[in-house]
């Protein structure tokens, strides 16, 4: 890792990081919208480890543990929400979601 | 062309595309599918960046725990294909996706000008000491202490909420 | 194996004597805590819960409540740097807890009148209390993003805890994914902040912030990490979620929501910003919190007005809010920071307040909550609508009420940066608000009702109206009581 | 008793409170008209003591002033009720009181029956009031207070009977007109005051007389304080072009009109230049505008005064014109002879007021001269005294109107020029043929009254006032003789006054002398004219009747515009108060008030309201579209970073 | 200075009285009226107690209380009174039970509310003229508006919301950016006096040396909050649509009292916290004010309701007052404070006057009344007395108001010109044509309603009203005196303050 520059997984992260928003700005399916999330989660974790081993310092990593069990928690939370949804509306699609508005 | 940066270009361009493809497939599961190729490789550049234990946990976690969690639901609820991505309202996703892209080049100009690697020496040792379970451990039950409580509350809450919602008791 | 062993007893020696002397030194933490295991318990396996849980919890946060101002002079910084006690954080508390606990009053028939009845409305309303109050004691950036997805994921399943009514679940599905959106952004920040500061201690980099402020991918993770909690407080642009959320959740919900879930935020982006705040080294961040300022204000107001249900109204309206107390961080003083912790007391009191008379107002099944549901209100029902007249008076910023002082205070820290146009833009936006809040009182007092307006229930939730309405008063006519408490643990 | 003058102001005004207030619940006519009569009787007997007192001393210690307490008192004014009296107040306050206690004696028969006889007698006391206070005051506030309080009085009696019609209005409207125009006037009145309190620091008569009299001010300063001061004379004693609205005051009783808008109030204005004859005489410019308006106001009101047939009306012009006169005097620098022809004509037009009163209760109510005729033989008495009066007025040798009138024609042709005596002959003249004209219509030829009216003489309460009037119009005349006939010093009217105006006559300077052949040749020519005017009248109206209806035939259209009065009140009407209703209403009423700044203020609200409407449809309610207003604003924050690079 | 409480008992009664209030049974109306004419005539009582031992020889303060409020502001409750804001105490107190006892039988709804919020009124409006720490002033100043408020909203006419929104957010509108005013006087005087402060006696020191470049906008920003109140054209519009649909006591209080506030408030701050400003921007004020008195005449002029009329009428008088005070001399300045006395008192009768027809025939337009003098001939006398007094003659109180505010202005050195007095001046007589006018088209003339026969004459109680404010109103007329003496001393202090940058000097840093 002497080789490779820190920049790199910085920008591969910032390059995860803006496919992850672009999709949560276009996909329809709520759960698609919600993985997209998950990958702008794990694109920030990247950073994290990259930062947390080129300081050597371990915080960073630990942080990571933390935000997996975020995301295991809003996952539950979140796919919870939707299966609700489901079952009033019968769809995820979140186009349809908009009796609240103006 | 040391191997570092060999194995950083195989995982990068791997986890790259598969989020590309990943956003960009009209099928939920497939999607699904890329985001878990997305988070091996990401799990490959833990390991490239000494992080083990991290990266077994996100292999374990997300690709093995949430990441089913997710499948499951989709097969649940079988929700169907999304016809075309940009149907409808596509002046505004085109819209979204240059911003998304524009936002990538902020940051990415951000990091170059800043050049944090300038003020940083990678140094390996502290680096591999700092992935291992050992001192991730410590650092957890210690020093995080409070953090970590709070992460049990968490997923007593999530747990609750998740029963609340879903459970099928009031139907 | 032995040494590991060793190791290991070091480690309990070392910690295990603190760490009892520290539950007590977090009380008010620990009480919230206990009491949501307890109430685990009770839910589980009392048939009579739903008697018991209410009550059970009011007392959990009153005395939570109590501790805190009882051990408000126990300012110190515990495990390990990660949490703070006493002092402002205390009052925080005490806002959290009252809020709750005046909460959980009005909810009591609220959800009789929805009919379903979940023991686990109680058991997330206490784990939400508990997130914002890690928040606000939050020393290290774990404990606030802990702190605030506990908050959030209860809130999350709060918002949608009526799941048989589609608009609750619209409004828990929005919420949730611009909260997870938002969150990813913050953990984004986090990272940038991580790396560049090399720690996450936040007295470190309050510390170090004259040094870090030059370096721009610092400040670009602060500005993630900012930009993630404007959408806590619903600032514009941030704010789009609020207005349906509010809408689609219930009722007694909202309240919560909407002042604890702020202050809980606002005392986040306090912690943050008191690096820059004495003043001396540049605000670097005052341009981005006048912008939002403004516009937080003026939008809100605006489009408050053309607003026929109250709920939406009120978002509007708490999107204004935040707008104003958004000018005491731009002004970024000690004085607007004391403003601002008192506008949040008021301000929580006061929308906790006007929630609780919304929901005893509103029928079954969304009725009443049309203004027009309010016409002739002050025949039907005198206290209400006087209790009502009371809150917007005080939301719209008019003496003796609590919610003037608040307004009075950030506008003189403003000034004294040399932000006169911001307060001025500040007045223009309550001169309009006024107009929306007055329409309620119009409604109440002044219009002939053509239909006898539907019954509207009484109960506990006057209860924690009265009570609110009673500390706006003492608030509004003693303020001093409070400021000086504040500025006392400023510095 | 000189020093209990001010009773003379408090008697009519303890009157007015005891009929005021209780008059209604005193159902008797007599005791109210005694207290209103003796309340004003009271004060001539006082005035009379303390003019005889006066006389007793010598000249330098004539004039008094009686402090009663301060009124006003805020920074450098200092305003006190005090009294001043002195020769001018003494004379005035005489003819006041006399011709008004005769007058009041004269309404108890005449308000015979009124249903609000009290409130007349009420009214009555009051106008005595203010008039004593107008012309006892020691500064021009207090005579401010009399001024208007006058104005108010008048207002209130000329609409006495506030639901009778009067020509083509109500009697209410003739009232407000009247009030109105005399505000006009007051409006000049204050500035006056103000500029002299800014020139002189004061506001007390003594004071302000006498720096005028010593410190140097330029001519401009008085020419202004002296312009504002009479148009509010002007207002008071209906100059041109403020004349309108005492011809309209005819809608109120005739006591009223003989006491009020012949007698007393309206020649408060001569009083008030007279009193201030120093300031004017100070201003010469001014003093000949007055001169010139008084001739053109005596000429043109006479003309109109040829063609009227309202009894009342006739007398009103001939007293405009008369007043005229009075200003013509002021104006030449005559200020006695004003105040003297001001005193004559207070006898005589009082007179002739009363005596058509009394024709007028006599024929019902009737005023119309073309429906008179041949009165003579029922009311005798009447007849005799208004012809006497009708003499005076004419300037007939030896009464009263003759010295007075004479006087100032003199003054005008040595101190003016001799166009002024001129058009005051002509003026003289057509005084003569009018007043005449009205005696051989009413008394004269055959009868032109339906049968139903029985015409009587009037009860003697009503013509003992004519009798001691008409005495007074013969008698009055002679403490003023002119010079020529009396030689030095004979004037003894003059003399009296001398103290007053001397300061003002210095001021201006001295007229070339001129023989006495001059001044008898003008008299005689005079004469000559009024007596011609009186007998052409005379052989119009009673040997050839008809030709006046050819002659007024002939000249159509002058006749017309003299019966319409040169149509000034419908000039008025169009040019000033139709344009300013117009236009408060129409423009700034409805299109300003309303439309602009009412507008504005609305127009505001409403389109916030509408910015509202407008913008709240940006949230949409599609979850993705508010993520990306979120990244949008995140993009901005970000680049806003970039840029504080 | 000696400290007094007999201030905050004059604010303390009332405040007391309405909470009672809050604990009386709403059935028992005679009561509560009682109650509420009690309370409001202990406060007279209290009034008059000040008022005899007031001592108009002092110039400054009297009757001071004083304690610390808000330390960390440095706000203190700071009540005091001079011999203006006396003068204006008294007004209230003596209008507050009239009002009350006006309303006695019009009021039909609400009668408990109604007291309540009559004497929180009251509440408000003593502590604006007695409060001497601008946080204090602006919290009365305020809170007042919320009574006024649910006044008109509630007993109002049929477009009473129009109005009272109107009403209220107009006026709040100003006050706000007087708040910012404020405020950037207390940060300024941190500089000065190095803590934040809102006391009055602190600010006079301050005011005047801040340089004339920031002191304008705050002077502005006060003229504005004042000028809506009082209101000087073209802040006018709120007034004849609150005026016309308020009830008769709403109308008494808001034309008799909080009017006054506006041109008070210029006097106690605008002069003397921004000496140079006020010198400098006076010509413009007075044309503002000049064109408001004769605006406001001709408006009046052509009204068809009566109550609109006088409203417009009050937007003229008003109009001499603001003139008066911007003449800054002793005289005119004497003549605005006894002008808004009289104000007080002859707009206050008349529009208790026309309540009281309007009780009988619940009509306001002018063209059905007429002939009226024969019907209710006491009435008419009324009528006519107060409408004399506001047109201003000799005698009655009007007079000396115009008189003096006229005669100062005329001489004033900071006008500096006639033009302003000639114009004012003209309103004399459009006051004589208006008010005359409606008088005769009500009173005078043939009956022209059948209707109006049947009407009945003033009651003992109206009598009972109107007596003693035609008392007050002869009083001022004809020995003014008892009421200018007690102003004078504390006149001429304002006028020093204003005056004291020497004017000359004012035109040259006009210049630059």
């Amino acid at each position: 890792m002497n080789n490779v520059p820190i920049e790199y997984y910085l920008i591969l992260s910032a390059f995860m990081f803006a496919v992850g928003t672009a999709g949560v700005l276009i996909r329809r399916n709520a759960i698609v919208v919600f993985m997209c999330i998950e990958l702008m989660l794990n694109s920030a974790n990247l950073t994290l480890v990259a930062f947390s081993s080129y300081l050597g310092l371990a915080a960073g990593q630990v942080f990571v543990f933390f935000v997996m069990t975020v995301a295991a928690a809003e996952a539950a939370v979140g796919l919870a929400i939707i299966i609700a949804i489901f079952r009033n509306k019968s769809t995820v699609n979140i186009d349809e979601i908009h009796i609240f508005k103006w | 062309m040391s191997f570092d940066l060999i194995l950083f270009i195989f995982f990068a361009l791997i986890a790259a595309i598969s989020s590309v493809i990943m956003i960009t497939r009209p099928s939920p599961v497939i999607s699904a599918l890329f985001l878990i190729i997305n988070f091996f490789s990401i799990a490959g550049l833990y390991l490239t960046l000494n992080a083990q234990f991290i990266s077994v946990v996100e292999v374990i976690v997300y690709a093995g725990a949430i990441m089913v969690l997710f499948l499951f639901v989709l097969m649940l609820l079988n929700a169907k294909d999304e016809a075309v991505l940009v149907a409808g309202k596509s002046k505004l996703k085109i819209f979204a996706v240059v911003i998304a892209a524009l936002v990538f080049a902020q940051i990415a100009y951000i990091i170059l000008w800043a050049k944090p690697s300038g003020g940083l020496s990678p140094n390996i040792e502290a680096s591999i000491k700092a992935g291992t379970i050992e001192n991730i451990g410590r650092e957890l039950y210690t020093k995080y202490l409070l953090p970590f409580e709070a992460a049990g509350f968490l997923l007593l809450a999530a747990t609750i909420g998740a029963l609340v919602l879903a459970k099928r008791k009031f139907e | 194996m032995a040494e590991s062993l060793t190791a290991v007893q070091k480690l309990s020696n070392k910690y295990s004597k603190t760490y009892m002397q520290d539950f007590i030194n977090i009380l008010p933490l620990s009480i919230i805590a206990s009491g949501i295991f307890i109430s685990v318990l009770i839910e589980m396996y009392s048939k009579y819960s739903e008697e018991i849980l209410p009550w059970f919890s009011i007392i959990m946060l009153i005395s939570s409540a109590v501790s805190s101002i009882a051990l408000i002079n126990n300012t110190q910084v515990i495990y390990n740097g990660t949490l703070a006690t006493g002092g402002n954080v205390y009052i925080f508390y005490f806002m959290f807890t009252m809020g709750a606990a005046l909460t959980v009053f009005s909810s009591i028939d609220y959800i009789k009148k929805y009919g379903s009845y979940f023991g686990e409305y109680y058991i997330l309303l206490l784990s939400s209390v508990l997130g914002m109050m890690l928040m606000a004691g939050a020393k290290d950036i774990f404990t606030i993003f802990m702190g605030l997805e506990l908050m959030s994921v209860c809130f999350y399943v709060l918002a949608g805890i009526n799941r048989k009514k589609s608009g609750a679940n619209e409004a828990s599905l929005k919420y949730f994914l611009l909260g997870a959106f938002a969150t990813g952004i913050i953990v984004y920040g986090i990272a940038l902040i991580f790396g560049t500061a090399q720690t996450t201690s936040i007295e470190i980099i309050v510390a170090n912030f004259g040094v870090l402020s030059h370096n721009i991918l610092f400040i670009a993770g602060m500005l993630l990490f900012i930009i993630g909690f404007s959408f806590k407080i619903a600032a514009f642009p941030f704010h789009m979620w609020a207005p349906d959320v509010y809408q689609g959740a219930s009722t007694a919900v909202a309240g919560l929501m909407s002042t604890g879930g702020k202050a809980a935020a606002f005392s986040v982006l306090i912690i943050i910003l008191s690096a820059v705040f004495p003043g001396n080294n540049v605000n670097v961040f005052r341009p981005y919190f006048a912008v939002i300022a403004a516009l937080s204000m003026i939008y809100g107001s605006i489009v408050a007005i053309s607003q026929t249900n109250i709920k939406r109204m009120l978002a509007y309206s708490s999107i204004a809010h935040a707008g104003y107390m958004c000018i005491g961080l731009a002004a970024g003083n000690y004085e607007s920071v004391a403003g601002i912790i008192f506008y949040l007391a008021a301000y929580t009191f006061m929308n906790v307040g006007v929630f609780a008379v919304v929901a005893m107002i509103e029928g079954e099944n969304d009725t009443n909550l049309e203004l027009s549901g309010y016409i002739g209100l002050s025949r039907k029902n005198p206290k209400l609508a006087a209790l009502m007249a009371l809150f917007m008076f005080s939301l719209s910023g008019l003496p003796p009420f609590a919610g003037f002082f608040g307004k009075y205070y950030i506008f003189i820290s403003a000034v004294e940066a040399n932000l006169t146009w911001l307060a001025i833009v500040g007045i223009a936006s309550s001169v309009i608000s006024v107009y929306f809040y007055l329409r309620v009182i119009v409604l109440m007092y002044f219009s002939e009702p053509e239909t006898e307006p539907a019954v509207v229930g009484g109960g506990y939730g006057v209860f924690s109206a009265v009570i609110a309405a009673l500390l706006i008063l003492v608030l509004g006519v003693f303020p001093g009581s409070l400021l000086s408490l504040i500025t006392a643990y400023l510095k | 008793m000189i020093n209990y003058i001010y009773l003379t102001v408090l008697l009519p005004l303890v009157g007015f409170l005891i009929n005021g207030i209780f008059g209604k619940k005193i159902k008797n006519e007599k005791l109210t008209g005694i207290i209103g009569s003796s309340a004003v009787g009271l004060s001539f007997i006082i005035v009379l003591i303390s003019f005889f007192q006066t006389l007793a001393l010598p000249v330098e210690e004539r004039s008094h002033t009686v402090e009663l307490f301060t009124w006003i008192n805020a920074g450098g004014l200092n305003i006190k009720v005090a009294y001043l009296v002195d020769q001018l107040s003494l004379v005035m306050a005489l003819i006041v009181t006399g011709v008004g206690f005769l007058i009041h004696v004269y309404s108890i028969g005449y308000m015979h029956g009124d249903k609000s006889f009290w409130r007349f007698f009420a009214y009555l006391n009051l106008f005595i009031f203010a008039m004593m206070n107008l012309i006892l005051s020691d500064n021009f506030v207090l005579l401010f207070l009399g001024w208007e309080g006058v104005g108010l009085c008048s207002y209130l009696l000329i609409g006495f009977w506030y639901d009778r019609k009067f020509e083509k209005g109500t009697t209410s409207q003739a009232a407000k007109k009247a009030f109105v125009v005399n505000r006009i006037g007051d409006f000049g009145f204050l500035l006056g005051m103000f500029l002299i309190f800014l020139t002189f620091d004061s506001l007390n008569f003594h004071e302000v007389f006498t720096k005028a009299e010593l410190f140097p001010i330029s001519e401009k300063v008085y020419g202004f304080i002296a312009l504002f001061l009479f148009i509010g004379a002007a207002g008071k004693s209906a100059q041109i072009p403020l004349f309108v609205w005492l011809p309209d005051a005819m809608a109120g009783p005739t006591p009223v009109s003989a006491l009020i808008h012949a007698a007393t109030m309206v020649t408060a204005g001569v009083y008030m230049v007279a009193r201030c004859s120093i300031l004017f005489a100070s201003a010469p410019a001014i003093l000949t505008v007055i001169a010139v308006i008084g001739l053109l106001t005596a000429f043109f009101a006479a003309t109109i005064g040829l063609v009227q047939n309202d009894i009342k009306k006739v007398l009103a012009y001939s007293t405009v014109s008369q007043l005229g006169y009075m200003f013509l005097a002021l104006g030449v620098g005559a200020f006695s002879a004003g105040i003297f022809h001001l005193m004559t004509h207070a006898f005589f037009k009082a007179l002739l007021f009363l005596g058509a009163g009394s024709v007028i209760h006599a024929m019902h109510d009737r005023q119309d001269i073309q429906q008179y005729g041949g009165l003579k033989k029922y009311m005798p008495k009447t007849f005799i005294t208004f012809f006497i009066a009708a003499l005076a007025i004419s300037g007939f040798p030896g009464l009263s109107g003759f010295f007075s009138k004479d006087e100032i024609l003199w003054y005008a042709y040595s101190h003016g020029s001799v166009l002024m005596w001129i058009t005051g002959v002509a003026t003289a003249l057509m005084t003569a043929f009018y007043m005449f004209r009205l005696v051989f219509l009413t008394f004269y030829g055959k009868e032109r009254f339906s049968h139903d009216v029985h015409p009587h003489e009037s009860p003697s309460v009503m013509t003992v006032p004519l009798m001691i009037l008409a005495v007074l119009s013969v008698i009055g005349g002679y403490i003023g003789i002119p010079v020529i006939f009396s030689g030095e010093g004979g004037n003894h009217f003059e003399h009296w006054l001398a103290p007053i105006f001397s300061s003002a006559e210095r001021r201006l300077e001295n007229y070339g002398a001129h023989s006495h052949f001059e001044e008898l040749l003008l008299m005689f020519i005079s004469v000559a004219a009024a007596l011609g005017s009186i007998y052409f009248a005379y052989y119009v109206y009673t040997r050839r009747p008809g030709i006046a209806v050819t002659v007024s035939g002939k000249f159509k259209g002058l006749y017309k515009t003299l019966v319409n009065k040169y149509y000034v009140d419908e000039v008025y009407e169009s040019v000033i108060v139709q344009p300013i209703q117009k236009v408060s209403e129409r423009f700034l009423w409805k299109f300003a008030d309303n439309k602009i700044i009412d507008g504005a203020v609305n127009g505001s609200a409403y389109i916030i309201e509408k910015l509202g409407e407008v913008i709240r449809l940006f949230q949409n309610g599609f979850t993705q579209f508010y993520a990306l207003i979120m990244m949008l604003g995140i993009a901005i924050a970000l680049f806003w970073i970039i840029l504080s690079l | 200075m000696e400290q007094s409480l007999l201030l905050t008992y004059l604010l303390l009664i009332p405040l007391a009285g309405s909470l009672l209030l809050l604990f009386v049974n709403k059935a028992n109306e005679t009561f509560i009226k009682w109650f509420g004419l009690i309370i409001s005539s202990a406060v007279f009582i209290v009034s008059m107690i000040i008022y005899y031992r007031f001592d108009y020889n002092l110039a400054g303060f009297q009757f001071i209380d004083n304690f610390i409020w808000i330390n960390k502001i440095n706000v203190s409750y700071h009540v005091g009174i001079d011999g203006i804001s006396l003068l204006l105490v008294l007004l209230t107190t003596f209008l507050t039970p009239v009002t009350l006892f006006s309303s006695w039988n019009s009021i039909k709804k609400k009668v408990k509310e109604f007291t309540f919020f009559m004497l929180l009124l009251e509440v408000g409006m003593l502590g604006v003229f007695v409060s001497l720490d601008l946080f204090l002033f602006y919290i009365f100043w305020e809170a007042m508006l919320i009574p006024m408020y649910f006044i008109i909203g509630i007993w109002g006419g049929d477009r009473r919301i129009y109005a009272s929104v109107k009403f209220f957010i107009y006026t709040m509108a100003g006050s706000l950016l007087m708040l910012i005013a404020i405020i950037w006087l207390g940060v300024y005087a941190a500089k000065f006096t190095g803590a934040f402060t809102t006391s009055l006696p602190d600010l006079y020191k301050v005011g005047p040396n801040i340089q004339y470049e920031i002191q304008k906008y705050m002077f502005l920003a006060f003229l504005v909050s004042f000028a809506i109140k009082v209101p000087l054209f073209p802040f006018h519009t709120w007034l004849p649509d609150a005026h016309v649909q308020a009830p008769t006591a709403g109308s008494v209080i808001l034309a008799g009292v909080l009017l006054k506030m506006g041109t008070y408030g210029i006097l106690r701050f605008c002069l003397p916290l921004f000496p140079q400003s006020a010198v400098i921007f006076a010509p413009y004020v007075s044309v503002l004010a000049v064109i408001g008195i004769i605006y406001g005449a001709l408006v009046a002029m052509v009204q068809t309701d009566m109550k609109k009329l006088v409203a417009y009428s009050s937007v003229s008088h008003l109009g001499f007052v603001v003139l008066g005070i911007f003449a800054m001399t002793t005289e005119a300045v004497q003549g605005s404070v006894i002008q808004m006395v009289n104000h007080g008192l002859s707009t206050g009768a008349l529009f208790l006057l026309v309540g009281m027809i309007y009780d009988r025939t619940h009509t306001r337009e002018i063209s059905s009344y007429g002939g009226i003098a024969k019907i209710i001939p006491l009435f008419s006398v009324a009528l006519m007395f107060a409408s004399l007094s506001s047109i201003g003659l000799p005698g009655l109180n009007g007079f000396i108001g115009e008189f003096l505010i006229l005669l100062g202005s005329f001489k004033s050195p900071v006008l500096n010109s006639w033009a302003f007095t000639i114009f004012a001046a003209s309103g004399v007589i459009f006051a004589a044509v208006y008010m005359l006018w409606m008088y005769q088209r009500v009173v005078f003339g043939p009956v022209t309603h059948p209707g109006l026969n049947s009407l009945k004459d003033l009651t003992k109680r109206e009598i009972l009203i109107l007596v003693p404010i035609f008392i007050f109103i002869l009083w001022i007329g004809v020995y003014p005196g008892t009421f200018l003496k007690l102003s004078e001393k504390s006149s001429n202090v304002v006028i020093r303050q204003a005056l004291g940058l020497s004017v000359p000097d004012l035109k040259s840093a006009a210049k630059q």
